[in-house]
């Protein structure tokens, strides 16, 4: 059935799960139940994390298929059963997801002190939901894990937040909730229409003009609340604020490659030809997100909220790239959702950091940071110029592609991109002078200390990954390659296939 | 005419003649004997449940009594939300100074009529059926009765339920007279084709108004609030679940046997109260500071869903409307374990915000509680997502796309007020610890909670019975 | 002829007493009225050949339900004139309602037709000329067996429910425990007295009294909640 | 070796880099002069064998991107036009490094410095040698991100940290037309790599894009991405601001390599510019007008490094209007000359600065020419060569550029080479202007700084004496070679130029006053600065004082700053601030924060009906159902 | 069969089902005379299952009368035992003003 001969995904995706478990059943003193928590939690991510590279080696890049394919009866006479599989679309973001893991469960290991238990369950879930999301080939099954990622991460937030954490939790959770409620009703149309929700099956389903022109509108409500889309993108910036640290680097590296992923999975697959039709109002919505929260970040005063809103920048590049059709801009927005996963997740480690030291996210409050922490001043300057898409660092090929893409289709699409980069770099190294240059007014500040061995250990993985996907993003993008390809041409042959019965 | 056939009726006449030994048993010893009763009360009731698994098919009584898949699957859900309501009465009860052993019996005759209701194939067993659950219902809200909140609670009852039954019985005798018959076979013969005289759908319609009332259905949904909030928190427990079962089969049973032919008519009004329903359900609860009342609210937002299902008259809708119930009463009664549970110096709680930071203190009911809250917000993979699924489905297969429409909204919405008590429970600071809770609520808690959270691996066995239920009556 | 005249005069005094029911301002004359009514109603039940359901009516309803009715009114000792505000106001929307519900019925009633078939849907045909009460006894006992027993058990309810709610052993009333006295112990000493010795000289003995039971804690609750 | 030459400037800043804390700053300083220097050796046995040689090649390396047609190598291009690069940047560099050792022996932290500084030569490096146009913008912005590094260097002074953004910002400016132009490229030609661009340029010049010729569009693009990096106007306002970072990184960077990479862009894709006239008109009168505005503030600044910025910003607007019209050579020629006297220049007032204990104003230095006799000597030779005086480096070059342009015979080359004669007064003008209050009259610094003044350790002369060697000889030696009779072989068809272009050729038989023309402007101006501040110091004064406006309009710097703060800046932070506060927080915002305030008073009037009135609940009730029943009698069909 | 036309009975049984129903939500703190409402609109169902019975000639209707009187005696008796609990609780038999339970 598969490659490793083993069901590997059903295992990466729900050892997790076991861990989260195991934890639940330490018993004993406070302190020694969160000790065993925090090693047991890393240790089920370090073996998930080990597991998942059996898919980076195992995975054949020359196919279009889906690979690791695992197929089990579920609700048979409603054809929806326990499918799941990969292909070069997914395959990389549940390596995202189990890197991502471990370094959020190490980052939090001091920051968290309370109800440790209970935090690392929460990854733990949180982690397997997102595998299996991105995992499934049953649309039921996706909806499932799509939705049930939001009980850990309600949460973390609403938990282990800052200040204004309940209101960012309701926020995030009911927006999110009422766009995929309306996916929802979309499945079960598709459901109702095609008899199965097998998404291989589905991908040879052909749905008339008038249905796909609803489900794209319901699928879209659902997927640009994740992406987040301008204008339903406030919930994040609000729950990045207030999450924990380790919270905001899963939110901004998975989470929300997830409404973007579904574009992918989903749109384009299925729908053919309202994806075509509503490209121009997603460039549209893409460009205004691009420049209007690029310029919103440029005013923030607090550092989560900065990069919270150059994370809706950078997704904006992400679903304009996804709406090129072009292999270029497909392969780019993927690229970028992965650079964006690695990229921000580290920015906000980096936020974490000083946030771990001196307990406030105001920028005006640092400054100078440099003279006392130069390796993490480095370690900042090399995310912060990722983030800008500097050559040579994991955001730009991405970049590049999308806007080499987007210029096949429409130049001046590609110029508002572009705009992007101009206010992008504003906006970043605004923050960047603002909380580690200048001279350090703060007594508090003089005292900090550089990075720590544990926090060397987090930053040293991100960091390499973002070297490798900047100097050699082929090694990403074969991935893609022949999915990406496939993609384009079935979708080519849908639009053809649908002009030709339009004449 | 279908012969007497009495033997079909076992596990009936068994409970009703356990009902007479045990209140016999109760009444002669001079101790008071609430937790003896009790347990042969829930002995009972077990029974019962494996003499109706056995049940044959088929009329009894001159076709005034049925048995089917449809029966039987109601059957067993009641008699489990029956039993496991008592036993969320055995402490607190003992507590509340009302350990009385009526309690119990009045609950084994208020089963008894909702297995008669379900097994009726007649307006007049219908009726008794009706009347022999509301009548131990009035009485056991009113149970603590020198709470005036109790009291009250029952009074609002009686006169709503009279009100109620009235309505019932004036659409019987109009059915009666107008189709007449009384027995749900010879109307749906009379009824074949749809073409009912006017009469004949006023007085379904007044029927549907008395049912709609047990199952509190806007707009017939206004006492329950009142007297979920009133009644001692086991009884609240016990009303929205079981009898909702009972009472929504019934319904479903009415509707889709012999009025099946009517759909177009019923279902318009349906249609108008479950769309009430759910937006009532979702938007009275969002200010509750009273977590029974608050539930009131839910359980009619609930009842909106269900009634989705039956809306659109389908197959589909139908098997919607029994898994629906039957998720939504194990969340239920895990829900109100909770809730009885809930007690801090010997005091029982009910304010929302006494559940304060019981997510650190107790995070074992804390984390049930959630699983509870977040499954009744229909959030995956938890059960309470499947009954949605499943009501929506059938929404969208019948092209209601008002409903679903409803539904959604009124899901995010209703969602908002679940979070809330995961809110108070995990994100506020509490005061003191709660009470320790009796073994008897961890055991119920931890059942349904698990039943909940794992619906989703075993989901095939439940839907499946659900479809040959459904088959049965529909078909 | 005469059974249309008796007709319209029953059903004219049961409405008529139907109304004063409703508007009494005494909750006794009430009562009265309901069973006034429930007199005219007997009499059209027999004038549409339904004798023992007529009498069961006078016997049941008169007898039991309404005189339990007057027990209750008269046990409660109730300021009635307060009990009758609102009256007035809710009077013309309640009318207004209750008018288009009417309606409604008459216009249903209108259209009323036999089913094609009803004749064969007869469960119980009645035997032209068969006497009304036997044939009810005939059934009753064989047929409706299962609704009958099922009545009974919710008369049985009923009497539970009256019983456990209203009942009382009160701790006010005084029984006599013959077990309870001789067992007492330490409350009563005896003493050889000196005779001739006055109070004066012994002092007033009481026995220790037990502390006075607590009074049942009513708990406050505070108002609607919105 | 030709990898050597690239890598082992990377290798030595990361050495320095993630190391230098460990290692010392001694170490740390002297392994990266070290692998700069091997850098230096390989790129000139490179420069040997590739551009003397004749033999170009192609490094492959490994693939960066190959997405559905998207083809992208890391390879090491070596032609001549890189690796005349290559050896100028590794030589120089090498001797910006050994001149750091001695200017930066103070610092706190040196192995920062020399990590950047390394990097920075790598980032220059890669760009030269792209085999393609990411590869080249790989180096482009890599070179961007080191400027930004090192113009921060010190970072703990607000105007260095602002100047630094700026820099970077503008850059990105002009990026995203690189960006588009890049994009556009890929969309004409199917590829990004120069070998295939140049193959396609005669089919694609039919291509049209929006209505306009494709390469015109393409040219025009990339030439505005060469403006923001090469500070032509309008994107220079970054270049003078750089002057913040440490003077080595003023002389490597914002003077000798980095800012000319424009150029070299503009050379590189001379197959494509020789197709788009238009272009090439265009930018002659940028070039043109860059060189003449640049001089004109250059006279009146009063910062030494900002007047040789200005300078620097002028002399690049010649190079570029000698691309304009069609002369690569010759920018080339420029280029490389002016990197060594330029260089040159921006040691010797590192030199001054050090030694006037970091005193940048040149109206509170003076009268040091005694005390540092060799920087003086040097400063004189960079402003001969700068101010094209014969035989002198900046004399052939200079020259050249003005020949080509006058040759070119069109409106715009006489333009140009009216600006460009002007500009040559004015840079006389301003170089001995700068040298005159420099060194000569009375000090005007305090008597504690006086008496600090000194020459710098040899570490500084060294570097500086190499660099005068370079701003003497390299014009005539290279003569030839670059736009000589020789060129054509010497650069072996790395710079195209279509068989109708033969300006070089039209450039050698100018009228007779034309090659003339610049040295007597130029001499001109040297001796109107003796004039004006050495003989008659009280003049300029008054002529401040006669002109005013004018006075006021360069010391502003023709307020391009102004204006771009009011037209860019604030709007756009007036913007940010509005869009954050109205658009996100009242308007997106207010529409869930409203419907959940709705939900809360819908919720309020649904309690509201919950009198607790049993009477109301029955009427209730009895509405609903008498509601009901009108529902179905109404809406049913009447029967 | 009849001898007065089954409408006349219907329109009685109507008039008193609706005063019943008036009966309820006039009265609206005098609990007792709401249980009378009650009894009157099933009074009514009594008097429409005995016309209908006669009319169909089916006997039942009248078997349905006869539970339904049994049943109603035992909701006055429940109810009315409930009437007294709030008696005993309230001192009033008012339901309205001092209810705690609404909102």
């Amino acid at each position: 059935m598969n490659a490793a001969g083993f069901p590997i995904l059903s295992l990466v995706t729900f050892l997790p799960l076991a861990g989260a478990l195991v934890i639940m059943l330490v018993r004993g003193e406070e302190a020694v139940v969160a000790r065993n928590a925090r090693w047991t939690a890393l240790w089920a991510s370090l073996i998930t994390l080990a597991l998942s590279l059996l898919l980076w080696t195992g995975f054949d890049q020359t196919t279009a298929e889906f690979q690791f394919v695992e197929q089990a009866e579920w609700l048979p006479e409603f054809g929806v059963g326990y499918h799941m599989g990969v292909d070069g679309i997914s395959v990389l973001f549940i390596l995202l997801s189990t890197i991502l893991t471990p370094l959020c469960i190490l980052s939090s290991w001091e920051s968290v002190t309370t109800r440790v238990r209970e935090y690392m369950v929460a990854f733990l879930v949180l982690e397997s939901m997102m595998i299996g999301m991105f995992a499934a080939l049953d649309f039921v099954l996706f909806y499932i894990f799509f939705e049930a990622v939001l009980i850990p991460m309600f949460l973390i937030i609403g938990i282990w937040g800052g200040g204004r954490r309940v209101y960012a939790a309701l926020k995030f959770f009911l927006y999110t909730l009422a766009g995929s409620l309306l996916m929802l009703l979309a499945i079960l149309a598709i459901w109702y229409q095609a008899g199965t929700t097998d998404i291989p099956v589905l991908m040879q389903t052909v749905f008339s003009p008038q249905m796909q022109f609803w489900l794209f509108l319901a699928f879209f409500a659902s997927f640009a609340v994740k992406v987040p889309m301008w204008p339903v993108h406030t919930w994040l910036p609000d729950a990045h604020v207030e999450a924990p640290t380790a919270g905001s680097v899963i939110l901004a590296g998975v989470l929300l490659k997830m409404g973007a992923y579904g574009f992918l999975r989903f749109s384009l697959p299925l729908l053919p030809q309202a994806s075509a039709d509503f490209a121009p109002l997603i460039f549209a919505l893409s460009i205004i997100a691009v420049i209007y929260t690029s310029l919103v970040a440029l005013a923030q005063e607090d550092m989560k909220k900065l990069i919270a809103y150059s994370s809706i920048a950078h997704m904006g590049i992400v679903t304009l790239g996804i709406f090129t059709f072009t292999a270029q801009g497909l392969s780019g927005a993927l690229f970028t959702m992965l650079s964006h996963g690695v990229v921000s997740g580290a920015l906000f480690l980096c936020v974490g950091v000083l946030y771990d030291r001196v307990h406030s996210r105001e920028i005006m409050r640092y400054g100078g940071v440099a003279k006392v922490m130069p390796a993490y001043a480095l370690v900042f300057m090399v995310f912060t110029m990722a983030s800008v898409a500097l050559p040579g660092l994991a955001g730009f090929p991405g970049e590049l592609l999308v806007i080499v893409g987007a210029f096949k289709v429409n130049p001046w699409v590609a110029l508002g991109a572009c705009m992007g980069m101009i206010l992008g770099a504003a906006y970043a190294l605004y923050l960047y002078r603002r909380v580690i240059f200048g001279k350090i007014v703060r007594e508090d500040l003089k005292a900090l200390l550089d990075l720590s061995p544990r926090e060397y250990a987090t930053f040293a993985p991100l960091i390499l990954l973002t070297i490798w996907m900047g100097v050699y993003p082929s090694s990403f993008l074969n991935f893609f390659e022949a999915t990406v390809a496939a993609l384009i041409a079935r979708h080519e042959a849908a639009l053809g296939a649908a002009r030709l019965a339009g004449m | 005419m279908s012969p007497m056939n009495w033997t079909l009726a076992t596990p009936e006449i068994f409970l009703g003649i356990a009902g007479l030994l045990i209140l016999a048993g109760g009444v002669i010893p001079k101790k008071e004997t609430f937790f003896p009763v009790s347990m042969a009360v829930i002995g009972a009731f077990v029974v019962t449940a494996v003499l109706v698994l056995g049940q044959g098919e088929g009329t009894a009584f001159l076709g005034q009594y049925v048995s089917d898949a449809f029966s039987r699957f109601a059957k067993v859900l009641i008699l489990l939300g029956a039993a496991l309501g008592l036993v969320l009465a055995l402490d607190f009860n003992e507590k509340a100074g009302i350990g009385r052993f009526e309690y119990a019996v009045l609950m084994l005759f208020a089963t008894m009529g909702m297995l008669v209701m379900v097994s009726a194939n007649d307006l007049m067993s219908l009726y008794i059926g009706l009347e022999l659950l509301s009548l131990s219902l009035y009485v056991i809200a009113a149970f603590d009765r020198d709470n005036p909140r109790s009291a009250e609670a029952g009074l609002k009852y009686f006169v709503l339920g009279a009100l109620a039954s009235g309505l019932l019985l004036y659409g019987s005798s109009l059915v009666y007279g107008f189709a007449g018959s009384t027995n749900f076979d010879r109307l749906a013969d009379a009824l074949v084709g749809g073409t009912a005289g006017m009469g004949l759908v006023i007085g379904l319609v007044f029927v549907l108004a008395g049912l709609c009332f047990k199952i509190s259905a806007v707009p017939f949904h206004m006492w329950t609030p009142d007297v979920y909030e009133g009644a001692p928190t086991p009884v609240t427990a016990f009303f929205a679940t079981a009898p909702k079962v009972a009472a929504i089969a019934l319904l479903m049973r009415v509707l889709a046997g012999p009025f099946g032919d009517l759909a177009a008519q019923w279902s318009q009004v349906i249609w108008v109260a479950s769309i009430g329903s759910m937006l009532l359900g979702a938007f009275a609860a969002i200010g509750q500071r009273n977590i029974k009342r608050l539930m009131a609210y839910s359980s009619i937002g609930h009842i909106g869903y269900a009634l989705m299902g039956l809306a659109v008259a389908s197959d589909t809708g139908f098997r919607g409307v029994l898994v629906y119930m039957a998720i939504y009463m194990v969340t239920s009664i895990g829900t109100f374990a909770v809730l009885v549970a809930m007690r801090r110096n010997g005091r029982a709680l009910e304010q929302v915000d006494d559940l304060a930071g019981i997510g650190r203190t107790d995070p074992a009911m804390a984390m049930w509680m959630a699983v509870f809250m977040f499954s009744m917000a229909g959030i995956p993979p938890l059960a309470g997502f499947f009954g949605k699924l499943y009501v929506f489905l059938a929404a969208v297969q019948g092209g209601y796309w008002v409903l679903a429409a409803v539904g959604i909204g009124t899901s995010v919405v209703a969602t908002y007020y679940y979070l809330r008590i995961v809110k108070v429970m995990y994100f506020d600071a509490g005061t003191a610890p709660l009470d320790a809770r009796p073994a008897g609520l961890t055991v119920v808690m931890a059942a349904t909670g698990v039943a909940t959270v794992l619906f989703f691996l075993f989901p095939a066995p439940i839907i499946a019975a659900a479809q040959v239920a459904v088959a049965a009556i529909a078909g | 002829m005469i059974a249309a005249i008796a007709f319209y005069l029953f059903a004219a005094v049961l409405i008529a007493s139907a109304v004063m029911v409703v508007t009494s301002r005494n909750p006794v004359h009430s009562v009265l009225f309901l069973i006034l009514a429930f007199f005219n109603a007997a009499a059209l039940f027999l004038l549409a050949g339904a004798e023992f359901l007529a009498m069961i009516l006078v016997i049941v309803y008169v007898g039991a339900v309404a005189v339990l009715f007057l027990f209750v009114v008269m046990m409660l000792d109730v300021d009635f004139s307060a009990v009758r505000e609102g009256f007035q106001r809710y009077a013309p929307i309640g009318g207004a309602v209750g008018l288009v519900l009417f309606a409604e019925l008459i216009f249903v009633f209108g259209s009323w037709t036999f089913a094609d078939d009803a004749a064969g849907l007869r469960l119980n045909p009645m035997m032209p000329g068969a006497d009304n009460t036997r044939e009810i006894g005939r059934i009753l006992y064989t047929d409706y067996v299962w609704l009958f027993q099922l009545s009974g058990l919710i008369l049985l309810v009923a009497m539970i429910g009256a019983i456990v709610l209203t009942l009382r052993n009160k701790p006010v009333a005084k029984r006599q425990d013959i077990g309870k006295q001789v067992s007492r112990m330490g409350s009563v000493n005896l003493r050889q007295v000196r005779s001739g010795a006055g109070l004066a000289e012994l002092g007033i003995e009481r026995p220790p009294v037990d502390a006075p039971p607590a009074p049942k804690q009513v708990e406050h609750h505070g108002g609607g909640h919105h | 070796m030709y990898v050597g030459a690239i890598f082992f400037p990377l290798l030595g800043a990361c050495i320095a880099g993630f190391f230098g804390r460990w290692l010392g700053d001694k170490v740390s300083q002297w392994v990266t002069v070290a692998f700069m220097a091997i850098a230096a050796v390989c790129g000139s046995l490179a420069f040997i064998d590739v551009a003397l040689g004749s033999a170009p090649g192609i490094v492959p390396l490994f693939t960066f991107i190959d997405v559905g047609g998207f083809e992208v190598e890391w390879a090491l291009r070596y032609d001549t036009l890189s690796v005349v690069m290559v050896a100028m940047v590794t030589f120089i560099s090498t001797l910006i490094h050994l001149y750091s050792v001695g200017y930066m022996s103070h610092d706190a932290t040196i192995p920062r410095f020399f990590a950047y500084l390394s990097l920075f030569t790598f980032m220059m490096l890669m760009l030269v040698t792209a085999d393609n146009l990411v590869q080249l913008f790989f180096g482009w912005e890599g070179v961007g991100l080191a400027s930004y590094l090192l113009i921060g260097y010190w970072y703990e002074k607000e105007s260095a940290n602002r100047a630094a953004m700026k820099a970077f910002i503008v850059n990105r400016v002009g990026d995203v037309f690189f960006m588009l132009g890049l994009a556009l490229t890929y969309w004409t030609f199917a590829s990004v790599e120069f070998e295939t661009i140049f193959a396609g340029v005669e089919a694609a010049r039919t291509t049209t894009f929006l209505g306009l010729p494709a390469l015109e569009v393409i040219a025009l693009l990339l030439f505005l991405g060469a403006c923001g990096k090469s500070a032509q106007i309008g994107l220079h306002t970054w270049l003078p601001d750089a002057m913040e970072g440490p003077t080595p990184v003023s002389a490597l960077i914002h003077a000798a390599t980095m800012v000319t990479a424009g150029v070299f862009l503009m050379c590189r894709m001379s197959p494509v510019l020789e197709y788009a006239p238009t272009t090439l008109t265009i930018i002659t009168i940028v070039g043109a007008t860059t060189a003449i505005f640049a001089a004109t503030i250059g006279c009146v600044q009063n910062d030494i490094k900002r007047i040789i910025a200005y300078s620097t910003c002028s002399q690049l607007g010649y190079m570029f209007f000698a691309v304009g019209v069609g002369a690569y050579q010759a920018a080339m020629f420029h280029l490389f000359t002016h990197a060594f006297f330029k260089a040159l220049l921006f040691l010797g007032a590192g030199s001054v600065i050090h030694a006037m204990s970091d005193e940048q104003d040149i109206r509170r230095m003076g009268g040091i020419w005694k005390k540092i006799p060799l920087t003086y000597a040097l400063m004189w030779i960079g402003s001969l060569a700068l101010a094209g005086v014969p035989y002198f480096a900046g004399y052939y070059s200079k020259d050249m550029v003005l020949e080509v342009a006058y040759a070119a015979h069109s409106n715009a080359g006489m333009y140009a080479f009216a600006m460009g004669l002007l500009a040559a007064f004015l840079t006389a003008f301003y170089s001995w202007r700068l040298i005159i209050l420099t060194f000569h009259g009375a000090p005007r610094a305090d008597h504690h700084t006086m008496e600090h003044v000194h020459e710098s350790p040899w570490t500084m002369m060294v570097p500086l004496l190499a660099l005068a060697a370079g701003a003497v000889v390299t014009g005539a030696v290279f003569f030839e070679l670059f736009v000589g009779h020789d060129q054509a072989a010497f650069w072996n068809g790395a710079i195209f130029t279509s068989a109708a272009n033969q300006i070089l050729e039209h450039a050698h038989h100018v009228p007779e006053w034309v090659p003339l023309a610049p040295t007597v402007v130029g001499l001109t101006g040297i001796a109107l600065a003796y004039l004006m501040y050495m003989f008659a110091p009280k003049l300029p004064v008054m002529l401040a004082n006669a002109l005013p406006g004018v006075h006021r309009f360069l010391l502003n710097k023709w307020y391009f700053d102004e204006l771009y703060d009011a037209i860019f800046v604030r709007p756009t932070q007036y913007l940010a601030r509005a869009l954050w506060k109205t658009g996100d927080m009242r308007l997106i915002d207010g529409m869930p924060n409203g419907a959940a305030a709705a939900a809360v008073s819908v919720a309020g009037g649904a309690v509201r009906l919950q009198s607790g009135r049993v009477a109301s609940y029955a009427f209730t009730m009895i509405i609903g159902l008498v509601l009901f029943v009108t529902l179905l009698l109404v809406g049913m069909p009447s029967r | 069969m009849l001898a007065i036309g089954l409408s006349h009975y219907l329109t009685v049984g109507a008039i008193l089902f609706v005063l019943g129903i008036l009966g309820i939500f006039l009265n609206r703190k005098n609990i007792i005379v709401i249980l009378m409402s009650v009894e009157l609109i099933l009074l009514s169902v009594n008097l429409n299952l005995v016309a209908f019975s006669a009319q169909l000639g089916d006997l039942t209707g009248q078997i349905f009368a006869m539970l339904i009187l049994t049943v109603a005696a035992a909701e006055a008796a429940i109810g009315l035992a409930i009437v007294v609990i709030h008696f005993r609780n309230r001192g009033t038999i008012e339901v309205d003003d001092v209810s705690t339970l609404r909102g």
